[in-house]
């Protein structure tokens, strides 16, 4: 069975229902109690030059901050300023040992607040920058990072965790709009998947970070007649007032970015939260924690590039949660578990002999050692060859190995060798005759936790020593200035 | 049948839309999809896909918003300022051009300052002739040219390329340099926009081959590494970086070749087939008799016909609409609804699908146990 | 007698070897570049050898997997009389033979051995015991195979290395997205190999000859693969299998004559599009094999005086994914199964390219990776697996793919990712494969289903 | 100018230099000695041009952009008032053709002027041409395009003065990296000349400095030391600016034959068929 032969079948399927088809029935994902929802869109063209964000947690209550001229630097660093000073706010507001989360629409927008992050978090503070904004860049950094790791929840991007729950009609390319994604899965009432999501990709405003161009022609006019008004002044009150009919005009677009994050958001919370999510969570916490107590002492350094050693351990600990997560997931959700099959990790079939009794004296040992067999009945041969390591679904400690395997009738036995003992006073469980069992091949088990040497002791990788911190390399003079003589 | 009998052919094919000129992005972009001869024919016979999309109701959304052109402006400027100071500067970094290797010659506009395609024949004509001076070792030749024009030879029609800027220095090989606005952060470029830009630097590389081989001059001479100026981090400070473009120089040549051979293209066009603006149904009909190779990710190949091509392929219920990994693995069963018979009734096309089809029953059974269903 | 100058030009290199080897400073790296088959074990054995003459106490072996680890140690007790320590994981079940060997301690770990001459383990092995003991010198096999963020855990055990691998193999890899590490001063997905490579001084030394590929295979996987030249160890005329003249089963039989003649076959079914257990090609891979285990195949070669028959557990059958390897393998069982003459098919090697890797049998059967796609992915396309899959025989190999892979190179776009400042990887996966199916072209015969 | 004897003996001096290159096989030292070899050969071809030609009266020897005598002497003008002046001012300070863009920073950095914008600057082109057709006289001075060694044709975006020598106005393949060093110089000397307070306070001057120097070799970032800077522009000047004058001595001949108002504002645009090689 090839492994994308269940996501093709389910494309398939909702292609010619219209409906998006279900790939999970939990959500293996931790959703905040109060998770900050963020949309923003930025200057085509720019790095890091935000026109409009909008935040907040509370659904009716968003903040809006638009900065009509981004290229310009008191004007971008207003609007920088106090986007972050909220929301150093809002982390500083969590609970204890409660991890702040961000919400947003799709991933470019989660790259882009870590653009805005990187930008921002090495500058020295002063000529209009405030503390906050560094800090906060920081964090934001930190947060959105943190989600490389397979299994954290930091920073949600709504398109890939939806697509992870959810099968659409329509190719995983056209997965990255969040508008047509939502109407795949929650079409409106008479419609079907395809018309939603095509009306949606062209009447809607896609949900950011980039507009679409035939928008910025609109704005581009209103922008060039506010930059004539102002005439180089970057005084609050004449920009905002200048500024007003550039606002509006932000404000709508983000308006209906804020409203489709938030039915995404909705369609998740929904899903029943799945068990080993809390315990993810809780890694998150704990890294969280040490990052708070690390960047709070005033000498704490950030490197700008990551060294040997800091490269080697990511790898690990990713690799490693990797494993875990895809092993949790199995074991959690059931549809998880038909999809493990298809991919010729797991095996599930009626047990047609057991003996759970069974004692053998192993090779090269004295003893007798407590050996149970159990042989399925399988309605396709196995995709698991000889020797493959199994754990039972239901008692992970019971661990075996497939001794045996025929074709016709598709048939397999497996010897139980770990978790035959008795343990906290109660006897081992096993499969029942007669009853389905369910193996799979991952071990959603501890793992090691990884040791490396000093930097200096390995010297093969010493010639890869990155620049420490740069101190704001940022080359403050050289800021896009407008043509034609308006000010930097 | 010679070359001109086909061209005049190609442009009765093409109507009355109206025509385009191709350039370094449209060659480049033509390498998404190697095997959509419906893109070939249409580029071939220079016809306006955009106008095309419009009249077949499916229109492609604008690529480039101003914002993003002025920035691109404004870095250009910021590299050529001051006698192409910055060029010269990253120049030194990649390609070690000696100190005193500094002597410009701008060819942006040819003397005689004309328009459209005389102005960049003659601008051609000028280029070659610096070159020409460059490649015969004097001392005082210009080295840095900058907006050189080189011409490349497209299925026949010859296509004029402006070249952001071209730098040598004796002994050394001929380099081509490409100045673009998105930006180096941390050392990293996002893939989606550093893949166009290589496909385009391979194709002034080719160019620049070809002129100078009509030259009579070794195309060895020409540099496969061009060098790359863009913004570095969140400012206009100019960096720069080499891209090796061996691969997609080899890419360009093979599709080249292709477009070239006149007998390929003329087995493609049905005979006295004509595109009209004026009624979109004819037009319709006349487009899909060319055959296409549809696949989502023409939809940012720069294909102004991706949605229209979307559209029939989804009308038609093809499993290639939902994503190539969809239709490689039902293998030859390429329609939804056989896909979904299969699965449901169990009963395989042919004795190579048996396997396939037990799986889907098997698989199918399992997942509507495990509570799958519509969302 | 083998080719002449094949023997000349490895000594020149094997002198060269062991001057440099000896000369080896602290903090200092000796790459060897080997193409397959170049006798890669029995370098790593001899240098051994010479350094414990040298008078090194003991000489730590760094492999990869546990059978290269065990297959070691059988080489370096059976050739020289040197005290063996097979140090293993805690959970690992040691293989009944090993310990029987002359000399042969196993441990789980370093400080229990009594003076060893040499101590054997996997990467991951030595990666646990850091810093208990450390050894002026080491030698690394199969260099190209071990990732560098396992290089960097053994690295301060060791005082300077001898690392021995093909480049032109398999690359390890990884699940995650490769893009974090991008562009970072130090990309902890590069093999061991390469970034030994980038801190020595002086370019690696190359193995000059193949031993085990025959004159018409060198050629090919040389061009296609390496960029560097290296020859086949015998003359063409050396190394001869036979088979029984009979004629009967058409196209099968005609492949089987014309790949004990030339080195080369090439079965091409009819174009078609299959999914990716193709049950036409498996069959058509397990007739090959029948067809060719009866026809009682025997070999003279350089190195044995006399003939031998080819045994089936020195058949192998190389496919790319698992879909493929099962169907291969169900296909030959059933055949088994059914006729007592064929219960021997059973001992036939069924395996992935990644399984393949580094090891040597007589005649290798090969799923073309291409066969049948509609479109070729990153994985299908890598040139490693390729090379792998045709560098595995010492007499014949043949390769069995439908028809339609010439069209499905010319479709695809390059969709090789672009780096800065980074020469594109070479060999080139879509190039490998063109030149491949270039020269399978003149070896073709069509099969009928 | 250095006496033809110097000159003979330097060049055979610098050929025997070149064989010995030759035979030890350095190829770096070849090139350099090449380039000086033939430097010095073309200057004793011109001192030979200029012996045979002597009956004409040699113009005086003089530096570059060096103020010819002419009435606005009479008119020290402190700030420029109009786009002429501040135009004027900049090309006379730095001494060398300016593109618009330079001209507008230098005004904006020494005298804070802003209404010398590069639009500005370039209507103001055309307008110069018309003004000489009416009356050539009329004015003290005009701006005229550089005009391009080879082709005699007015240069796209260089401007110069009219009163400059006419080896002044031309364009050099070198010219527009040797104007923007003497940019460089002129600022580093602006501002280790000018007080903290001033008409163009010297913070503009050192922001300009700053981004000026940045694209020079083996600078620090945002470094705007006067000294440091000036320094490493001197350097690279002193490599290239003989060839610089090598080449537009050469077309002096030629721009002498054309009309008086194709010598201020180039030869009209014919398409040439060959260009002609210089020197």
């Amino acid at each position: 069975m090839s492994g994308a032969l269940l996501t093709a079948l389910l494309r398939v399927r909702a292609a010619q229902e219209g409906r998006a088809q279900r790939a999970a029935r939990f959500r293996h994902l931790h959703i905040a109690d109060e998770p900050l929802v963020v949309a923003a869109y930025n200057l085509a063209g720019d790095p890091a030059s935000p026109l409009g964000i909008v935040y907040g947690t509370d659904r009716e209550r968003p903040c809006f901050r638009v900065a009509p001229e981004p290229r310009n630097r008191d004007i971008r660093f207003r609007l920088l300023n106090t986007f972050f000073s909220d929301f150093v706010a809002y982390v500083d507001a969590l609970p204890e040992g409660d991890p702040p989360q961000v919400i947003a629409g799709n991933q470019a927008t989660l790259d882009y607040l870590f653009r805005i992050g990187d930008s921002v978090r090495f500058l020295p503070v002063g000529e209009g920058v405030e503390p906050e904004t560094v800090l906060g860049g920081r964090h934001l950094v930190r947060l959105v990072e943190r989600r490389q790791r397979p299994g954290a929840a930091t920073a949600v991007a709504l398109t890939r965790d939806l697509a992870a729950h959810w099968i659409t009609g329509q190719s995983a390319l056209e997965d990255a709009a969040l508008g047509p994604l939502l109407a795949w899965i929650d079409p409106p009432e008479g419609q079907t998947g395809r018309g939603a999501a095509e009306s949606a990709e062209h009447t809607g405003l896609p949900v950011g970070p980039l507009p679409k161009p035939e928008w910025d022609e609109k704005l581009a006019r209103l922008i060039t007649k506010f930059n004539e008004a102002r005439d180089g002044a970057t005084d609050p009150k004449l920009v905002s007032r200048l500024g007003t009919p550039v606002k509006r005009m932000v404000r709508d677009a983000l308006m209906e970015s804020w409203d489709d994050v938030w039915r995404g958001l909705d369609l998740l919370v929904d899903l029943p939260e799945a068990p080993h999510a809390q315990e993810r969570w809780a890694e998150d916490s704990e890294d969280w924690a040490a990052w708070r107590k690390y960047i709070h002492v005033p000498e704490a350094r950030l490197a700008r590039k990551t060294s040997a050693r800091a490269a080697v351990w990511q790898l690990g600990d990713r690799e490693q949660a990797q494993r875990r997560v895809e092993a949790q997931k199995i074991v959690d959700d059931p549809l998880k578990f038909v999809a493990a099959v298809a991919d010729g990790l797991a095996l599930s079939g009626l047990v047609v002999s057991a003996d759970p009794d069974r004692k053998i004296v192993p090779p090269g040992r004295k003893n007798k050692v407590s050996r149970p067999l159990f042989t399925l009945s399988l309605e396709r041969p196995s995709p698991l060859p000889l020797h493959t390591e199994v754990f039972w679904l239901d008692r992970l400690a019971c661990q075996g190995r497939i001794v045996e395997m025929t074709m016709s009738p598709p048939r397999v036995t497996i010897e139980i060798a770990k978790g035959t003992r008795r343990t906290r006073g109660e006897d081992p469980t096993f499969p029942r005759l007669g009853r389905e069992a369910r193996f799979t091949t991952l071990d959603p088990g501890q793992d090691w936790r990884i040791k490396l040497p000093d930097a200096d002791e390995v010297w093969t990788h010493s010639h890869m020593v990155p620049e420490t911190q740069a101190v704001a390399d940022q080359d403050s003079d050289f800021v896009p200035q407008l043509p034609d003589g308006d000010d930097a | 049948m010679s070359t001109d009998e086909f061209e005049a052919r190609l442009e009765a094919f093409r109507g009355d839309l109206p025509a385009v000129r191709p350039n370094a992005r449209t060659v480049a972009a033509a390498l998404d999809t190697p095997d959509c001869r419906r893109r070939r024919i249409l580029e071939a016979a220079s016809v306006d896909k955009s106008e095309l999309a419009r009249h077949l109701g499916h229109p492609i959304p604008a690529a480039q918003s101003p914002f993003a052109l002025r920035r691109g402006n404004l870095f250009e400027s910021a590299v050529k300022e001051n006698g192409d100071a910055h060029l010269i500067a990253e120049l030194r970094k990649q390609i070690d051009l000696p100190i005193p290797a500094t002597r410009h010659k701008d060819l942006s506009s040819s003397r005689a300052r004309t328009k459209g395609l005389k102005e960049m024949k003659l601008r051609a004509k000028e280029t070659q002739a610096a070159l020409s001076l460059l490649l015969s070792e004097d001392p005082y030749a210009p080295n840095v040219l900058d907006h050189a024009v080189t011409s490349l030879e497209v299925g026949g029609s010859t296509v004029y390329l402006e070249q952001d800027a071209l730098a040598h220095y004796t002994g050394n090989k001929l380099y081509v340099v490409e100045i673009k606005s998105f930006p180096v952060i941390n050392n990293q470029v996002d893939p989606v926009k550093l893949r166009p830009a290589t496909r385009q630097a391979a194709v002034y590389i080719l160019s620049l081959q070809q002129t100078l081989a009509r030259m009579g001059h070794s195309p060895e001479k020409v540099a496969t590494d061009a060098v790359l100026i863009c913004p570095r981090n969140y400012d206009l400070t100019p960096t720069s970086a080499t891209l090796d473009t061996r691969q997609e120089l080899r890419g360009l040549r093979r599709q080249l070749d292709r477009a070239a051979s006149v007998s390929e293209l003329e087995a493609l066009l049905p005979q006295g087939l004509t595109l009209s603006a004026a009624d979109t149904e004819h037009c319709a009909e006349a487009v899909e008799q060319l055959p296409n190779a549809y696949r989502p990710a023409c939809l940012d190949s720069g294909c102004e016909l991706a949605y229209y091509c979307r559209s029939r392929a989804r009308d038609a219920g093809e499993t290639v609409a939902l994503g190539t990994p969809v239709r490689q693995a039902f293998g030859p069963v390429d329609m939804i609804d056989d896909v979904l018979a299969m699965a449901d009734s169990g009963i395989a096309p042919s004795r190579y699908e048996q396997d396939l089809a037990a799986d889907l029953i098997h698989m199918q059974k399992l997942y509507r146990a495990a509570g799958g269903g519509a969302a | 007698m083998p080719n002449e100058e094949a023997v000349h030009a490895s000594e020149r290199v094997t002198l060269e070897l062991t001057s440099r080897l000896l000369k080896l400073g602290a903090h200092e790296a000796l790459i060897v570049d080997s193409p397959p088959g170049a006798g890669k074990t029995t370098l790593v054995t001899r240098s051994t050898r010479t350094l414990v003459d040298s008078g090194v106490e003991t000489v730590p072996v760094v492999v990869q997997t546990n059978e290269q680890a065990n297959d070691l140690v059988k080489r370096i007790s059976a050739d020289f009389d040197l005290r063996v320590g097979r140090l293993v994981g805690s959970s690992y079940t040691v293989p009944p033979y090993l310990s029987r060997l002359p000399r042969v301690q196993i441990e789980k770990n370093p400080g229990d051995f009594h003076r060893p001459q040499v101590v054997v383990a996997t990467a991951s092995k030595w990666a646990f015991c850091q810093g208990r003991q450390s050894y002026p010198v080491a030698v690394i096999d199969e260099a190209y195979q071990m990732r560098s963020d396992l290089l960097y855990r053994v690295a301060p055990l060791f005082g300077s290395f001898l690392a021995v691998g093909d480049p032109g193999q398999l690359d390890p890899f990884t699940t995650l997205d490769e893009k974090p590490w991008q562009g970072q001063p130090y990309d902890p997905l590069q093999t061991a190999g390469a970034v030994l490579a980038e801190n020595a001084d002086g370019d690696p030394l190359r193995l000059p000859v193949s031993w085990r590929l025959p004159q018409a295979a060198a050629r090919l996987v040389q061009e296609a693969f390496y960029d560097q030249a290296f020859m086949a160890g015998t003359l063409p005329t050396e190394r001869r299998l036979h088979l029984d003249t009979v004629d009967i089963a058409g196209w099968a039989d005609k492949t089987l004559t014309h790949a004990a003649e030339t080195g080369w076959g090439f079965c091409q079914l009819p174009a078609r599009h299959t999914p990716p257990g193709d049950p036409e090609v498996a069959a058509s891979l397990a007739m090959l094999v029948r067809r060719f285990v009866e026809r009682h195949p025997w070999t003279s070669n350089e190195a044995s005086a006399g003939d031998r028959r080819l045994t089936a557990d020195r058949i192998a059958v190389g496919t790319v994914q698992r879909a493929q390897e099962a169907a291969v393998r169900s296909a030959l069982d059933q055949l088994a199964h059914e006729h007592e003459h064929l219960a021997c098919l059973r001992e036939v090697v069924v395996a992935t390219a990644n399984k393949l890797q580094g090891r040597e049998f007589d005649v290798v059967f090969v799923w073309h990776p291409l066969s049948g796609r509609q479109d070729a992915t990153e994985f299908h396309l890598e040139a490693g697996r390729l090379c792998v899959l045709l560098s595995r025989h010492r007499h014949a190999c043949v390769v069995v793919s439908r028809a339609g892979i010439r069209e499905l190179l010319d479709a695809h776009p390059n969709s090789n990712p672009v780096y800065l400042n980074v020469p594109a990887k070479f060999p080139d996966g879509w190039e490998a494969h063109q030149q491949v199916l270039e020269h399978l072209g003149g070896h073709r015969v069509d099969a009928l289903p | 100018m250095e006496s033809i004897e110097g000159l003979s003996a330097r060049i055979n001096q610098l050929q025997n230099e070149a064989n010995e290159a030759l035979a030890r096989g350095d190829v770096d030292a070849l090139t350099r000695i090449r380039e000086h070899l033939q430097a010095a050969e073309r200057q004793r071809n011109r001192v030979w041009e200029e012996a045979l030609a002597s009956a004409s009266s040699p113009s005086p020897p003089h530096s570059p952009g060096s103020r010819a005598e002419g009435p606005e002497e009479s008119l020290p003008v402190v700030t420029p008032t109009t786009a002429r002046d501040a135009v004027r001012m900049a090309l006379t300070d730095v001494g060398a053709p300016l593109d618009p863009k330079q001209i507008q920073l230098w005004g904006t950095a020494k005298y804070r002027t802003s209404f010398a914008t590069s639009r500005a600057v370039y209507s103001l082109r055309r307008d110069e041409q018309r003004a000489w057709r009416q009356n050539p006289d009329g004015r003290f001075f005009y701006i005229c395009p550089a005009i391009s060694h080879d082709t005699l044709a007015p240069a796209r975006a260089a401007l110069t003065v009219s009163t400059w020598d006419d080896e002044d106005r031309i364009l050099s393949p070198y010219t527009p990296r040797v104007a923007y060093l003497k940019l460089v110089l002129a600022t580093a000397a602006a501002v280790k000349e000018c007080p903290a307070a001033g008409p163009g306070d010297r913070r503009q001057l050192e922001v300009l400095l700053a981004k000026l120097a940045r694209p020079l070799p083996n600078l620090p970032p945002r470094l705007a030391d006067p000294a440091v800077v000036g320094e490493v522009a001197e350097s690279e000047l002193a490599l290239i600016a003989t060839a610089d004058e090598d080449i537009r001595r050469a077309s002096l001949e030629r721009l002498a034959a054309l009309s008086d108002e194709q010598r201020l504002f180039g030869q009209p645009l014919k398409v040439h068929s060959t260009s002609r090689r210089h020197a």
